[in-house]
């Protein structure tokens, strides 16, 4: 479909459960992620998505199964390490920080890479000075791509809802990532704004090669830009496949798309 | 033995007075999400009005009866408190709706402030008595048991009922009306509260209202253990590690944080005292209540913090 | 526009948020009563922000109407606090959710009843409805809402609001997290409500489609102004609506894939 | 225009400490006053002061002391009202040529005239209060003290540590034990300080408290049943308001006192006379002669002495600057004979500083608790300066050391 | 009109970065400096200087240092006063019994004494959160109450557990005047203050809002809490140190430990929400309202022409600020810097109103 190569498995989950006192929200979860494809996870309200993401990135820590990271094998990760290793994502419920300026916002993702001491910083001695503006050059380039310019100094928490969700993205590309998680990066935008995002992701797909893992309720985008999607109910897997075969498994159909889609 | 078990006694009972002032606390905060260091002014506010108005109110009415005399004191100063709410609500509170609770803790700084003047200026800030005829001599009870018999203060232990009773009945009144469930649902989030319908003005009054009330019991307590006068406003520092102890949203988590705060300070100052200088149950009391966070950031009973993305 | 007498007149309305950005740029809409009336635009229009408005919610937000009338049933309501408009019926959804986080779902929908004084029995009759619509919250009914899944808090909102037994909602963004199925039913319920118990809805909608399906009418919004308005069915086959909020320019949908520039203006706007 | 002397009157009339704060401040004013309105002033010249809250707290009192130091012809003398304050403004007076004169309280060590060349704690420190207390024990106890328990408790400040190092030094020579019992202020809460006392059951206590730690104190000795007779609380703990509203309570409760407590003197007359009559009065017209009150209207007459003292050196019916009446105040001799002409002959007991004496003579009495009123209960005692003297000498030399003070030789 | 931006075009992103970007804040701020470091010292009387400059000052760099910790990294500290007090006599041992030691080497010395202190009593804030954070630092608070109090060696044995400290001297120049001391002060919280500006301005200062703001989401991105939480601490009771030195040493000159009490603590606390949290300005203009305004109040009977008693008129002044506490938050919850910010805002406008 295009020059993308896929490549191989980067990101592997196995037997993934977890459980928050009664509630099972994953119940034995296996997948794979490929490198450089457009992987996208659906499924009716509270199937577990939000929460598979959020063992990904150590958020929560499930009670068993392991997660495979470009073959190094974890029982369970810790954020710091999943950032570092390049994994980087947007939340559902934007988790944004709210009293800081967009522009601040973007370039906290930017943190990681900075390596300046406490003292350099505070003096502003010319290395602290000149990674400050290195990076900050590169989180233009993130904030000339969102078309976002306007708001860059802009406290977050004014902005509205969508264009809030644009800088979940900036921030979390500014950590330039080889895997992304979206959680639901188009809830709350009209066809317009999400052909954007569409092309945002698309674009950040292509050209900084990054996987995406995706979780969106807008069935037209799922199946136009993913590659591979893995359905969830009821914290059980109970499809993975194309969007063509998931489109087609009447399971799927029956517990997520309904008839008509 | 003998004086551990003194020591025990001495240490609930002086819990018990500390959970009294932090019940005001637990209320507002439960209620409106609002710390309010404003409560050891209210405690003070309250105070002065029943002390003066017992002086007061015999005199305009002419009559000599001190019980009726406490008794009208004791509704005036509760009316008392009821304006100082509802004017609260109105000045402050009114007008910071959906503001973050740091905000809202400072704005309880300054009608701190205010109240404490106020307080004085129509009160006077001389020291005032209040006199409800708590017995102030000791007994010794169970001579037989121990050599010396254990020595009980009366009036702690009238104060540590009243103030039993007291947080039964809140327990119960917040626990049985439909009002505390509002009442929570102001505390996690105004604006949303105010969507559904719920009348924050009139919550805060009321709220505020039942601080007031409380405010008033603990002071007039403290007041007649201590005399009226300005000082009485700090027993509020005492509160503190309290409720932060035992939650910031449990009425019960009060009560058991008064009581282990209470006897804590009293057997480390006994027991641990000598051998670091003195006076220590201050800071013990802290370092207590951060002893139990560690373990339960919520404190003992209060709600779980949420994060959540 | 049906010739039934409006229910809710906002004639003229500029909002202004922290005394300096003003946002609302004089915004006229009516809603006729039993009607659903759509409101549309982009991030940032000002959706959110009239329904604050109406609801009179901006105070939290240290915004203000500064001009302009707001009329429910003909009678003026700019000075009513929120509950009082809960109490004539007006219930707003807000967007993003607002659940209380520390209470359970079920106390979350009870809140909802505060102003209700029809007594137990009815109010219970209601929850059991909202259960119906919405059969996951049941399943979650003792969970913290903190606790509960996107969607599942984006159900209990609305639920809640259902709760008051509302004469008139305002939703905001009521699709937003939903699982397609849930939106359809989410929608149902709208018409369902309006069609049996005429109740009246004014949604800020992103999901265009959906929202026109099922509106009679609709208001298009652009940086604080109205910039389009008219009949639902109009508005769908409007060449610039459908291009740009419908995503069907031309005669085919695109697929999201192929579409190339996002660097487009919005015609109407140049 | 007629010259005119100022005097700042730093006073505390809100706070923890405002119903001691308020008399004693209504006391101070009003004598200023009776000054004016008796005698047309100093030899004529009227007497302008000013009054500034510090609410006891010393950033606040540091601030009024820099705002009215040069006011007028120079300030003539700070009466701080408080121990903190003192300790802030000690070192401010060497730099400004102000004199601090703080009569039965400050720094002990201040006595010492040779280093303390602008303090003077009149009529007594918290060292005198210690060693007439002792003596009214000792008297007690058939004049031996071996072998008794005398505990301290005491607001844990400054303040209250005042008299550890001459109770420290006498227990040593006498062979009595001392124990310490700190309370953190305010000291609401005192169970555990008395629930300790009751089990170590000292002979004594003496009572370093202030404000609201005061009525706390005592009623937890009700509750525990230590003997009230046998607390000496210090100056500041026996006043009317501290123990009026225990009432019996606080029956046979001991107090020290620098002047004779309630002695209706002359100049009580002249101040209702002068002063209250003439719709004048400060405060309340039944406050005056209360304890805190007297103590006011005296530091205010050695305030007024000092002036007069030093126009006689420096020129009759002149504004004096700071300098000269500190001069004043270092040459105080009030006999007996000149304390009744001015209406004190009643109140307090002869005072003579000099040079190396800032103090002058110290005199105090125990006065006791009936349940009603205060009753002198002893003679006047002046303490016995073996121990103390050594003591000023110590500290006095210390600060001087850290301070890189310069001892006159007197 | 005057503050407009026109024609100010950023040609490149160092300059975006600049302290201050718009060309009349420059020329504003060095106004003020000139005003500060010049005509001051020719113009202000001792009285200006000790009574409002210095403790002005003074308060103003203690208010950045918990801002540092409160408003930029959301760390609620009710113990401010412990953090100073630990600064204060920290500063005087080292004066004290090393013979000689420059001025500013104690005091640095007490600002690493109280950072030590800090990240200690920090460390709690790893675990707990909020308001019940408060109470880790109110033990550190009620702790140095009594450990100041009680330990004589802190005291170097003094006898009444009050300090005073010997001259202030560095290389053989005395500070003795109060306008000497009023520029050792104005240097120290310009300085203090351009660092913890750039401080927060920079990588380590984002690292703290987004722990402020969103903990979970700074996880995600590669925030270490542990660092960031307790670098804040470090650096804000560092600087809050050096603010307790310098309120001993200077404004003071001789304290009791009542000095550093939780009183102290509140206000500077009511500072920095009056003047904004996570402001750097805020933290002056903060001061500048609890220093200033009962001053102001103060006088203002005397202008009046009022003849009030000193109590009433106290009390009377008490709740005039605590009226205009609770009206200022009601006007700008985020504090006067806010407020100074959106009347900038309105200026840049003038005369259009939006
Ligand atoms: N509290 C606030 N303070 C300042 N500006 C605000 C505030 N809330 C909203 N705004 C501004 O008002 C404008 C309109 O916002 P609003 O939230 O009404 O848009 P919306 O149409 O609901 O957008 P969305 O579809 O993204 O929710 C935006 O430019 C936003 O930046
Ligand atoms: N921290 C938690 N504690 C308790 N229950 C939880 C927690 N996190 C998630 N759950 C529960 O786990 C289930 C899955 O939640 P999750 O957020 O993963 O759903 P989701 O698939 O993302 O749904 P949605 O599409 O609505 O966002 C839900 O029922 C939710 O209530
Ligand atoms: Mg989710
Ligand atoms: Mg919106």
């Amino acid at each position: 479909m295009n020059g993308r190569k896929v490549g191989d498995v980067i990101l592997d989950v196995q037997n993934i459960s977890l459980g928050f006192g009664g509630v099972k929200a994953l119940t034995d979860i296996s997948f794979n992620v490929r490198e450089h494809e457009v992987r996208a996870i659906i499924g009716p309200n509270g199937a577990g998505k939000s929460s598979m993401l959020n063992c990904i990135n150590g958020v929560y820590q499930p009670q068993q199964g392991s997660i495979t990271f470009r073959g190094k094998t974890f029982k369970h990760m810790n954020s710091r390490q999943v950032a570092e290793m390049g994994v980087a994502r947007t939340f559902q419920n934007l988790a944004l920080f709210k009293g800081m300026s967009v522009l601040d916002n973007i370039m906290s993702g930017r943190n990681l890479k900075m390596k300046c001491g406490l003292l350099a910083q505070a003096l502003r001695w010319g290395p602290a000075e000149r990674e400050e503006l290195r990076h900050r050059e590169f989180v233009e380039h993130i904030i000339d791509f969102l078309e976002i310019q306007a708001h860059r100094k802009t406290p977050v928490g004014r902005l509205p809802y969508g264009l809030q969700k644009r800088v979940d993205l900036g921030r979390a590309l500014a950590m330039e990532p080889q895997v992304l998680l979206l959680d639901e990066p188009m809830a709350g935008m009209n066809v317009e704004e999400k052909q954007d995002m569409s092309r945002f992701i698309l674009d950040v797909n292509d050209e900084f090669g990054a996987t995406i893992v995706l979780i969106e309720h807008d069935m037209g985008v799922v199946m136009d830009i993913s590659d591979r999607v893995v359905v969830l109910d009821y914290g059980k897997k109970i499809g993975d496949g194309t969007p063509d075969e998931v489109r087609a498994n009447p399971e799927v159909i029956r517990a997520y798309l309904g008839t008509e889609h | 033995m003998g004086f551990f078990l003194e020591t025990l006694f001495g240490g609930l009972m002086a819990g018990m007075l500390y959970a009294l002032v932090a019940l005001g606390f637990v209320l507002i905060f439960k209620a409106s999400g609002v710390f309010n260091f404003a409560q050891g002014a209210m405690v003070l506010f309250a105070a002065l009005a029943m002390a003066r108005f017992a002086e007061w109110i015999p005199q305009w009415l002419g009559f000599q009866s001190a019980l009726l005399a406490n008794l009208l004191a004791f509704v005036a100063a509760a009316l008392c408190m009821v304006v100082v709410a509802w004017l609260v609500e109105r000045l402050a509170l009114r007008r910071l709706v959906n503001q973050e609770g740091i905000t809202l803790l400072m704005a309880t700084l300054g009608i701190a402030n205010i109240l404490d003047s106020a307080g004085q200026l129509l009160f006077g800030s001389a020291t005032y008595k209040i006199d409800i005829g708590m017995p102030k001599d000791p007994m010794i009870v169970l001579e037989n048991v121990f050599q010396g018999g254990l020595l009980l203060s009366k009036e702690d232990l009238y104060a540590a009922v009243l103030a039993a009773a007291l947080v039964t009945m809140l327990t119960l009144f917040f626990q049985k009306t439909a009002t505390g469930r509002a009442l929570r649902a102001v505390a996690d989030d105004h604006q949303a509260a105010q969507s559904v319908g719920i009348p924050l003005a009139r919550i805060w009054v009321i709220v505020w209202s039942i601080g007031g009330f409380v405010a008033l019991v603990a002071g007039v307590i403290w007041g007649s253990k201590l005399g009226v006068q300005y000082s009485i406003s700090l027993v509020a520092l005492k509160a503190f590690p309290v409720v932060i102890l035992g939650g910031l949203t449990s009425v019960p988590g009060a009560i058991l944080g008064g009581l282990i705060i209470g006897v804590g300070e009293k057997l480390s100052e006994i027991y641990l005292g000598p051998y670091l200088g003195g006076g220590i149950e201050n800071w013990f009391a802290y370092v207590l209540a951060l002893a139990v966070l560690l373990v339960r950031p919520q404190g003992l009973f209060g709600d779980k913090i949420i994060d959540r993305v | 526009m049906s010739d039934s007498k409006p229910f809710l007149d906002v004639n003229g309305i500029e909002v202004i948020y922290n005394h300096v950005i003003l946002v609302l740029k004089g915004v006229s809409l009516v809603v006729p009563e039993g009607g659903i009336v759509a409101l549309l635009g982009g991030n940032g229009a000002g959706k959110t922000t009239t329904l604050r408005a109406v609801s009179n919610l901006l105070a939290g937000e240290r915004g203000a109407v500064t001009k302009g009338t707001i009329e429910l049933r003909g009678e003026r309501i700019e000075a009513l606090s929120p509950a009082e408009l809960v109490r004539r019926g007006l219930v707003q959804v807000m967007e993003g959710r607002h659940c209380f986080a520390h209470l359970t779902i079920e106390e979350n929908l009870m809140t909802g009843a505060y102003t209700r004084s029809d007594g137990k029995a009815a109010i219970a009759a209601t929850l059991e409805k909202v259960y119906a619509y919405f059969p996951r919250l049941k399943t979650r009914r003792t969970s913290q809402a903190a606790y509960t899944s996107g969607g599942e808090q984006q159900m209990c909102a609305i639920g809640r609001a259902l709760m008051a037994n509302p004469s008139m909602v305002l939703l905001d963004e009521p699709s937003m997290g939903l699982a397609p199925q849930i939106v359809d039913e989410v929608f149902g319920i709208v018409k369902d409500l309006n069609d049996k118990e005429r109740v009246t809805f004014l949604l800020a909608e992103q999901n265009t489609n959906m929202a026109l399906r099922y509106a009679d009418y609709g208001y298009i919004l652009e940086s604080g102004r109205i910039v389009m308005d008219g009949k639902a069915s109009d508005l769908a086959n409007n060449e610039d609506v459908k291009e740009f909020y419908l995503g069907v320019g031309g005669a085919e949908r695109k697929s999201f894939r192929d579409v190339k520039s996002y660097k487009r203006r919005k015609r109407w706007l140049a | 225009q007629a010259a005119e002397q100022f005097i700042p009157l730093l006073v505390y009339r809100t706070g923890q400490f405002a119903p001691l704060g308020i008399p004693w401040a209504d006391g101070k004013q009003d004598y200023l006053k009776l000054i004016n309105a008796r005698d047309g002033g100093v030899n004529g010249v009227k007497l302008a002061y000013e009054e500034c809250e510090t609410a006891y707290d010393a950033a606040k009192g540091v601030e009024c002391y820099e705002r009215l130091k040069g006011k007028g012809s120079g300030a003539s003398g700070f009466d701080t009202q408080s121990t903190g304050i003192t300790f802030a403004v000690t070192d401010k007076a060497f730099v400004d040529k102000v004199s601090v004169e703080t009569a039965g309280y400050g720094l002990s060590q201040s006595v010492d005239g040779t280093v303390f060349e602008w303090n003077f704690p009149l009529m007594g420190t918290y060292w005198t209060a210690t060693d007439v207390m002792l003596q009214d024990i000792a008297k007690k106890e058939k004049g031996s003290l071996k072998g008794k328990k005398i505990a301290l408790v005491y607001h844990d400040s400054p303040y209250g540590k005042e008299p550890i190092p001459l109770l420290q030094k006498r227990a040593a020579a006498e062979g009595f034990e001392v124990q310490l019992y700190p309370v953190t202020p305010p000291g609401v809460e005192q169970k555990s300080t008395w629930l300790q006392i009751r089990q170590a059951k000292p002979d004594y206590v003496l009572f370093w408290s202030a404000g609201v730690m005061t009525p706390a104190g005592i009623r937890e000795a009700q509750a525990s049943g230590y003997p009230r007779d046998k607390i000496y609380g210090i100056w500041w703990a026996g006043s009317d308001h501290d123990v009026k509203d225990i009432g019996d309570g606080a029956k046979g409760y001991n107090a020290i006192t620098l002047q004779n407590s309630a002695a209706k003197d002359k100049v009580l007359d002249d101040i209702k006379k002068f002063v209250y009559d003439k719709g004048q009065g400060t405060g309340q017209a039944n406050g005056v002669g209360s304890i805190a009150y007297n103590r006011g209207i005296m530091i205010s007459m050695l305030q007024v002495e000092a002036i007069r003292a030093a126009q006689e050196k420096y020129g009759k019916g002149k504004a004096l600057t700071s300098e000269q009446v500190r001069w004043g105040f270092e040459n105080l001799d009030l006999t007996a004979d000149k304390l009744k002409a001015l209406g004190f002959g009643e109140m307090m007991r002869p005072v003579k500083t000099s040079c190396a004496n800032h103090m002058g003579n110290d005199w105090a009495k125990i006065i006791q608790w009936d349940g009603g009123k205060w009753n002198i209960t002893s003679d006047w005692y002046q303490s016995d300066k073996t121990h103390i003297n050594a003591l000023v000498k110590e500290f006095a030399e210390k600060y001087a050391k850290d301070k890189n003070v310069k001892a006159r030789t007197c | 009109m005057f503050y407009r931006e026109n024609g100010q075009f950023k040609s490149s992103y160092s300059a975006d970065l600049a302290l201050f970007p718009v060309a009349q804040d420059r020329w504003a701020m060095l106004a003020l400096a000139a005003i500060a470091f010049i005509a001051l010292p020719m113009f202000a009387s001792d009285y200006a200087f000790r009574a409002i400059f210095i403790p002005f000052l003074i308060l103003s760099l203690a208010a950045i240092g918990l801002n540092i910790l409160v408003g930029y990294c959301g760390q609620i500290s009710l113990g401010t006063g412990a953090f100073m007090a630990v600064g204060a006599y920290a500063a005087y041992n080292l004066q004290v019994r090393i013979d000689g030691m420059p001025l500013l080497v104690a005091l640095i010395g007490g600002g690493l004494c109280a950072t030590v202190f800090g990240v200690l009593f920090g460390i709690p804030s790893l675990r707990i959160r909020g308001l019940y954070l408060a109470v880790a630092t109110l033990a550190a608070q009620f702790f140095v109450d009594w450990f100041t109090n009680r330990v004589k060696w802190v005291t170097n044995d003094s006898s009444s557990g009050s300090v005073s400290v010997r001259t202030l001297q560095m290389l053989g120049f005395e500070f003795t005047t109060p306008m000497q001391k009023y520029l050792l002060c104005l240097t120290l919280v310009v300085v203090f203050g351009l660092l913890a500006k750039n401080l927060v301005r920079g990588a380590i200062g984002r690292e703290w809002m987004a722990m402020r703001d969103m903990d979970v989401a700074a996880a995600v991105i590669g925030i270490r809490p542990v660092y960031a939480k307790l670098s804040a601490f470090a650096v804000s009771s560092f600087i809050v140190g050096v603010a307790g030195a310098l309120w001993g040493f200077v404004h003071l000159g001789a304290w009791e430990p009542s000095a550093f009490s939780i009183d102290k603590s509140l206000q500077l606390l009511f500072m920095i929400i009056i003047g904004g949290l996570g402001s750097i300005a805020g933290s002056f203009f903060g001061a500048a309202f609890v220093v200033l305004l009962p001053l102001f109040l103060n006088y203002v009977p005397h202008w009046l022409g009022l003849s009030i008693s000193t109590g009433t008129a106290s009390h009377l002044e008490h709740m005039i600020f605590g009226a205009l506490i609770v009206f200022f938050l009601i006007v700008e919850p985020h504090g006067l810097a806010r407020l100074w910010s959106t009347a900038r805002q309105k200026l840049r406008l003038w005369p259009f109103p939006h």
